[in-house]
């Protein structure tokens, strides 16, 4: 008897790891504005956040330029990243036989598990020399395009994989229904699957940019880390994440805390899309499986999934 | 009033034990699926309990050992006597865990469909015993044999004990939940339904399998066919939407019916 | 030109690093109370400095030394209330800060400015290096060259070389462009040089190597000769810091590295030799 | 052109089309200016050929890392000391760093991870308590790995003095992926039929006797799935552990010792010029790393789901 742990002691030992990541939440909120409010309320928010001139051998520090930086190669990102991303999704989850689909797309899951700074180094090696001698593009090489090409790939199997689940979530009925019509496979695809797995891929698409605004290492190595508004997608930009790293090595005093604080604005940033991605994910579950009322409390869910076999329907049932 | 003891449940378990329910009534949220009723079974019978989907038959048996209220959400009014023993009483429930744990040693129950664990036949059997604490090989084994025995299954698997569970036949499996249940040596073994999928041959084993082990176990019968109830049934209770409408000796409850509802599920007119 | 590995990138030890192992590493604190009492020498600073001094260490057989990084500015004030025997600093101190130190120069470090191996280009004034990095020089062509924009490439801010860079090149008030591009590796920003017919960056004289050119800056090419005499300007110190002049096992391992012995294993590394005293 | 159009139009439809009368069918077509087949084929073509470049990609990050990474790989490279600050030598300091790394990550993550799960699954039921749990963590996972950097940085290395070392890299590791076990095995768990629990109670087991009996055996293969998802992510990562386990090139001894991990000793390789074909050895051992660890994931997924029938 004694191996065996009494419930309740369980009980209060799980709630404690499960209160863990919230505790690991709660520090990184403490540290991250303990080391970086400091120089935001000293300098205004405002003039932190809008302000055009990152100089912290001169005490300034403001964040527009690598704020842009972060929109623009998301932005470009997703540009390049959103339609073969769904369309990859469409065609594993509604036109591949079965026996593709269980190769390819774990193949393309794949694809998130490769460390950020081998693409990185691919892009360096491959992409900005083919940009630099490109006549068509020209510049440094080193540039927003660099990085958003390195961030399409890296944001795909994030936009798949969620997208093909938000898709196989939506109920056969809905395709048999649109053929049954008449319709052809795209038309059943664009007019019916689609908008029901809207919020599901948009779910993704969030995550995806969430991914992309986060990504550091390889776009350091890619971007050219110029702090200055940029002008066309060939300009060499700094992202949030690369003024963090970058200047991590020999930063201190204001300087390091002005790191951190750039470290909260891509905290807040990050949370934000977080919170819109859990939205549209918990609009899916709500909308795709209407019949059932959202299960909250452990009466209703019994009442669902009930003691009874044939779940007791009342009198209705006689009717 | 006080909650029943851990205490009040230690009997030795070799005999059948009688249940009573008092105005026992049982609902899920604002759901009713009992109203209050009282019921008194015997020890040592069978006693069958039939009626439409809905009736609140499968409520009324997962409540005699408490698995509607703590697994399913449900909440019981009223009392509940297990053997003399209080399990529920003026709507206070048994919370112990490790009384609990008692309580469904002592009344086992077979579910409608079967649910063998994903190991092996021996181990389906021993698990019971072992969650009690029993670890010797030699008792374990005999156990398991004397259960599979009682239950009818021994001659099909003495020879691949370690076989999976779900690689047997439904039948079989089946008879391998009964055997699971008995391996505790339980005082009442609660029967959802148990037959509803089964072979006919499976079914007359299980059958079998209650009348001899009546005279030790009191088995409590929810069926959806009131041929197995006439068969095996000593005492039938008749529930309808959430009430029971009457019970009676099997034989005179076929035979003469004192409620027009009864009646007229005996004669199939709905369920 | 080979660094020590803990060289190359113990860069990211801030100058918090200091105190955090002397307050916070139980084993840290033992250690160097233990090394103090058997005489060993602690050398605490300079992130630039430390792979050199690490080597030294190495080569010196006349007691343990340790060092630990932190930056120059925790070097200093490790000097000021000795928890280290030596302060490293690869900048000139503040005349806040030198009060009460003796400063040794133990090696100087030239930054060469370099660009392509292909270039053209040979020699530049330092006005046209600051005109090239305040972006109002933006084409080769302007200084004679091909008809191509210059890619200009800088280290970060808080980087010692850029510190210096900044210093000596654009002075107090010039700034360099927003648009020059940015990397925290000397070895990779070589790197980009070498691979960009077009771009100009400076590293640590030690990084030279044949894959692109130093410029000869106001017509002095940097070379041991021309820092070590210090005709060629962009250049900085390195130097150990010391409260009053060294005494005893400090004073001999001082007098190791000004040595022949020492000086020649900075010039195996890349830096310039300074006389011995 | 126009011709096409009709001849593909025209000539499959007879055969497909049995309906008496040609009704009108009311189409839902979003095109206006193709007719259904046409989009219907365009559509086939660009979804697959979006499909192809998609995997042709892939190929290509594997194919240019192994084309030029693995003549780089020999025995006295992986079991060899660097020189030369990795120019010359081997990895081998950087594959021990990266192995104790992740088992100090692991060794956090999967006790936690595994705990908030179980509670999660089985012991609570949709209420404030576990949406908040639930939040938490789902916030914690779309943190950027370079704000665990900072955090780990900022609070295992200076402010509870672990100094760089194995033990904060771990620690800051463990926290970032501590969301991926605890998602993968709640899942799992609740993936586990209520059956097995009802019969696993029914026999007299208490709620934590039927998890640890039943649900977790059941659930082992789904459950260490996510952490071995949870190590590939830890093998992979270099901003969070440049700033906490550090970068110094030497087996550690102890957990208090600075440790270079695989990525981060190619990152440094990388953008400092040091040495391409080192580089190139280093990520072709990372990629083949992170290629077996899927295919374990993939492999214990299927049995888990095969478990389950």
């Amino acid at each position: 008897m004694s191996k065996r742990l009494p419930d309740r002691v369980a009980a209060r030992i799980l709630l404690g790891a499960a209160s863990s990541a919230i505790a690991i939440l709660a520090l990184i909120t403490v540290f991250i504005f303990r080391e970086g409010l400091p120089v935001i309320i000293d300098r205004g928010p405002l003039s932190f956040i809008a302000g055009m001139r990152w100089a912290p051998s001169q005490g300034e520090y403001g964040l527009l330029p690598m704020i842009a930086g972060s929109a623009v190669v998301t932005a470009g990102a997703l540009l390049l990243g959103l339609p073969l991303g769904i369309a990859c999704a469409i065609t594993l989850a509604e036109m591949a036989p079965p026996r593709a689909r269980t190769v390819l797309k774990p193949t393309i899951e794949l694809l998130a598990g490769i460390p950020s700074v081998v693409y990185g180094f691919i892009g360096m090696e491959v992409l900005v020399p083919f940009i630099r001698e490109n006549p068509a593009f020209g510049g440094a090489g080193y540039s927003a395009l660099a990085a958003s090409v390195i961030l399409a790939v890296m944001v795909l199997p994030t936009i798949v994989g969620i997208s093909i689940d938000a898709i196989e979530a939506v109920p056969h009925s809905f395709r048999e229904g649109s053929r049954a019509l008449g319709a052809t496979q795209w038309q059943t695809i664009a007019g019916v699957v689609l908008p029901a797995a809207r919020s599901g891929i948009v779910a993704g698409v969030i995550l995806g940019i969430g991914r992309a605004v986060g990504e550091t290492m390889a776009v350091i190595m890619v971007a050219g880390n110029s702090v200055r508004m940029p002008h066309s997608l060939l300009d060499p930009v700094r992202t949030l994440t690369a003024n963090i790293a970058l200047e991590m090595g020999y930063a201190s005093g204001a300087h390091a805390q002005a790191l951190f604080a750039t470290g909260i604005v891509l905290f807040i940033i990050s949370l934000a899309l977080n919170e819109l991605a859990g939205r549209a994910r918990r609009r899916r579950r709500v909308t795709q499986t209407v019949p059932e009322p959202t299960l909250t409390t452990a009466e209703t869910r019994a009442e669902l999934l009930g003691g009874d076999n044939a779940p007791p329907l009342g009198r209705e049932h006689f009717a | 009033m006080s909650a029943p003891s851990a205490d009040a449940l230690q009997l030795p378990a070799a005999v059948a034990d009688s249940v009573r329910a008092t105005g026992l009534s049982i609902r899920y949220g604002t759901r009713v699926a009992l109203q209050p009723t009282d019921l008194s079974i015997a020890a040592g019978t069978v006693h069958g309990i039939i009626g439409p989907a809905g009736s609140g038959k499968t409520s009324f048996l997962r409540t005699l050992n408490l698995m509607s209220v703590e697994l399913d959400g449900a909440v019981a009014d009223g009392s509940l006597l297990i053997g003399g023993a209080e399990v529920l009483a003026g709507g206070v429930v048994l919370r112990d865990p490790s009384a609990l744990a008692q309580l469904r040693r002592r009344v086992g129950i077979v579910f409608a469909t079967p649910q063998p664990l994903p190991r092996s036949i021996f181990e389906n059997v021993a698990y019971g015993p072992r969650i009690a604490g029993v670890t010797d090989r030699a008792e374990l084994d005999a156990t398991v044999e004397r259960s599979l025995r009682a239950a009818q299954l021994w001659d099909e698997v003495a020879d691949r004990l370690s076989l999976m569970a779900t690689r047997l036949s439904g039948g079989q499996q089946q008879r391998l939940c009964l055997a699971r249940t008995l391996a505790l040596n339980p005082s009442i073994v609660l029967l959802d339904e148990p037959c509803s999928g089964l072979d006919p041959i499976s079914t007359a084993r299980i059958e079998e399998t209650l009348r001899t082990l009546k005279s030790r176990i009191t088995f409590v019968l929810v069926t959806n066919s009131i041929y197995q109830a006439e068969r095996v049934a000593d005492d039938t209770s008749f529930f309808l939407m959430g009430e029971r409408i009457e019970t009676a000796p099997t034989a005179e409850l076929f035979a003469r019916a004192s409620r027009q509802e009864t009646q007229d599920y005996l004669n199939g007119r709905f369920g | 030109m080979s660094l020590t590995p803990h060289a190359q990138t113990a860069r990211w030890i801030r100058p918090l690093a200091t105190l955090l192992c002397v307050l916070a590493v139980p084993c840290c604190t033992s250690s160097r109370g233990k090394e103090s009492e058997r005489g060993g020498v602690v050398l605490a600073g300079s992130t630039s400095i430390q792979p050199f001094a690490e080597q030294w260490a190495e080569a010196y057989h006349g007691g343990r030394v340790t060092v630990q990084a932190g930056g120059s500015t925790a070097g200093i004030k490790a000097a000021h209330d000795g928890t280290a025997d030596f302060g490293m600093s690869s900048r000139e101190l503040h005349a806040s800060e030198a009060e009460g130190l003796v400063q040794t120069v133990v090696a100087r470090d030239g930054i060469a400015v370099i660009v392509h191996a292909s270039n053209p280009i040979h020699q530049l004034s330092l006005a046209q290096l600051r005109a090239i990095y305040n972006g109002e020089i933006s084409n080769w062509r302007a200084l004679g060259g091909d008809d191509a924009p210059i890619t200009v490439i800088t280290r970060e801010e808080g980087s010692g070389t850029r510190d210096t860079f900044q210093e000596i090149v654009m002075g107090a008030r010039v700034e360099i462009a927003s648009n020059a591009l940015v990397t925290a590796y000397s070895g990779g920003l070589r790197k980009m040089v070498a691979e960009d017919r077009h771009a100009i960056g400076y590293v640590t004289f030690s990084q030279l190597d044949n894959r692109v050119h130093a410029i000869a800056l106001d017509g002095i090419l940097p070379t041991e000769v021309t820092i070590a005499s210090r005709a060629y300007r962009l250049q900085r110190p390195f130097l150990f810091l010391t409260r009053g002049a060294a005494t005893g096992s400090a004073a001999a391992f001082l007098t190791f590295v000004l040595s022949i012995e020492g000086q020649a294993i900075a010039r195996a590394e890349g830096l310039a030799p300074v006389s011995a005293p | 052109m126009t011709a096409y159009t009709a001849a593909v139009a025209a000539s499959p439809s007879p055969s497909r089309s049995p309906a008496p009368a040609p009704a009108p069918t009311p189409s839902p077509s979003p095109s206006k200016f193709a007719s259904p087949r046409i989009t219907q084929q365009f559509a086939q073509i660009a979804l697959w050929s979006a499909t192809a470049l998609t995997i042709a990609i892939l190929l290509f990050v594997i194919a240019f890392v192994m084309r030029r990474g693995l003549g780089s790989i020999s025995w006295s490279f992986l079991a060899g000391s660097p020189r030369k600050s990795g120019a010359e030598g081997g990895i081998f300091p950087t594959i021990v760093s990266t192995l104790y790394v992740t088992i100090a990550a692991v060794a956090v993550a999967t006790p936690l991870g595994l705990g908030a799960a179980i509670y999660l699954a089985e012991y609570t039921s949709e209420g404030w308590v576990s949406g908040i749990i639930r939040r938490g963590t789902e916030s914690l996972a779309g943190i950027p790995s370079i704000i665990f950097g900072l955090f780990g940085f900022a609070f295992f290395v200076t402010t509870l003095g672990l100094g760089w070392s194995v033990l904060s890299g771990g620690l800051t590791l463990g926290a970032m992926i501590l969301p991926t076990v605890i998602r993968t095995a709640e899942e799992a768990l609740r993936a586990v039929p209520r059956e097995y629990r009802h019969v696993a109670r029914s026999l007299g087991a208490t709620r934590w006797d039927a998890i640890r009996t039943v649900v977790l055996p059941v659930a082992a293969p789904g459950i260490m799935t996510g952490i071995v998802l949870g190590i590939a992510r830890a093998v992979s990562e270099t901003a969070a552990v440049i700033f906490t386990a550090g970068v110094a090139l030497r087996i550690p001894t102890s957990l208090f010792d600075s440790a270079r991990t695989m990525s981060v000793h190619f990152y440094t390789l990388t953008m400092e010029g040091i040495s391409d074909s080192q580089a190139y050895g280093t990520a072709a051992v990372l990629v083949v790393t992170i290629l077996l660890m899927n295919v374990v994931a993939y492999t214990l997924m299927h049995r888990f789901t095969r478990n389950l029938r």
